[in-house]
């Protein structure tokens, strides 16, 4: 089955909930921009996906709205950084 | 020539100005940037610092920067350590050292190391206070200019 | 909160930030430049280097250099320490530390400190080659370059 | 007596073969400039002071061609600097 690991990180973390999830990659969830709607419509839980901060990267680069997203990715989803 | 780490232990300076350049006789200069964790913040007293990271990610885009640091500027060697876990005021945070046959380099290095790790490394900090609440740092807009500042023009030269 | 020395000992980098920096909570970042002897110069091996200057002279004008950088940003503390005598490749020449609350203060502070002892404080080396023979260094345009770079402006910004 | 103390350094001081002196103050020289050719023409020991690059310091501070001098003095001559 096609699935995606999802990671949250910093206060993203804390307000979904869970530090990481496996999902069932949906039919027609082919970019970030959509997987991430695809996240928020799931619950409350994941209105801080809606946070127009939040950062993603995909199999641990740094990804925009439109980068693809498929079987077996890693995806994360985090606040802008703040170390140094 | 590079050594990237992410780690709870402090970091030694001197043992790592020593694995960088003991025995060289090509390095003409070292720039050096150590972060250390202040006891305020936003007017606020500062007991302890955590610092969580994306293991995995954190160490290809330190890699990736320092990286971007060698095709910039002639460099002989660099050495990036950043501290994950609970630091208290005063410890050491972030360690950067960058070697070449000259200072401008070796300077413009270190500043770049630092300024791109600020915004592109995947850590964040949570400050604890006093009465024992905590708050998530914020990313600050002049972070990201400064690194902006190096997007495009290499100031191997300044 | 400034420490000037002039020396021919070595310098202990480890030992001088410990002096800065230990104990203080104020203090966000540290940069940091080092110099080292390296074992050729234009192409030539060199064996040492010796170093002369002016005592009394060099210290008032490293008291003002570092005056100078204490009127531009905010720092917490500097250190300068700039060896004399007869140095081998290898051998660290000059260390300079600027400790600030911010480091962009910190690291602009190395670069004006030693960009403006490189033009500014009465030091002068002496090249000794592997065939015995010796030159005095020449000062360099872009030494003068980087020094002026520094003289109107404050990059505590930059 | 007014009395001025000179220092060279580095190749100054090679070439002029001292590394100071004591020289009683002449009359009318009042300015880094005069005591520069005053010196110069003493002899061919003091022609390295006509190099362009050579500076001047009077009382340990940078001085110019048109800083005064006067009795008690220090003035150094010297090349540009090379430390650092």
């Amino acid at each position: 089955m096609a699935e995606l690991r999802i990671l949250y990180f910093a206060w993203l973390r804390e307000r979904v909930g869970r530090a990481e999830e496996t999902l069932a990659l949906p039919t027609g969830i082919t970019t970030v921009a959509a997987l991430r709607e695809h996240l928020i419509a799931r619950g409350p839980a994941y209105a801080a996906l809606a946070e127009p901060t939040v950062r993603v990267a995909i199999n641990q680069a740094m990804a925009g709205p439109a980068t693809a997203v498929g079987p077996g990715d890693e995806v994360a989803f985090f606040p802008p950084v703040t170390g140094g | 020539m590079a050594r990237v780490a992410v780690q709870t232990a402090p970091f030694d300076v001197a043992t790592e100005l020593a694995a960088l350049a003991t025995g060289r006789h090509d390095v003409g200069g070292i720039g050096s940037f150590i972060g250390t964790v202040r006891d305020t913040a936003g007017g606020r007293q500062i007991t302890a610092m955590t610092l969580e990271h994306y293991p995995g990610m954190t160490e290809r885009a330190l890699a990736d920067i320092v990286a971007e640091a060698g095709r910039r500027w002639p460099l002989l060697g660099v050495t990036v350590i950043h501290r994950v876990g609970r630091l208290v005021p005063g410890e050491g945070i972030v360690l950067v050292l960058a070697a070449s046959a000259h200072r401008a380099a070796a300077l413009a290095a270190t500043g770049f190391l630092i300024d791109w790790l600020k915004t592109r490394a995947p850590f964040w900090k949570r400050e604890h206070f006093a009465d024992g609440s905590t708050a998530w740092v914020e990313a600050r807009a002049e972070d990201d200019a400064a690194a902006a500042s190096w997007a495009t023009t290499s100031r191997a030269e300044s």
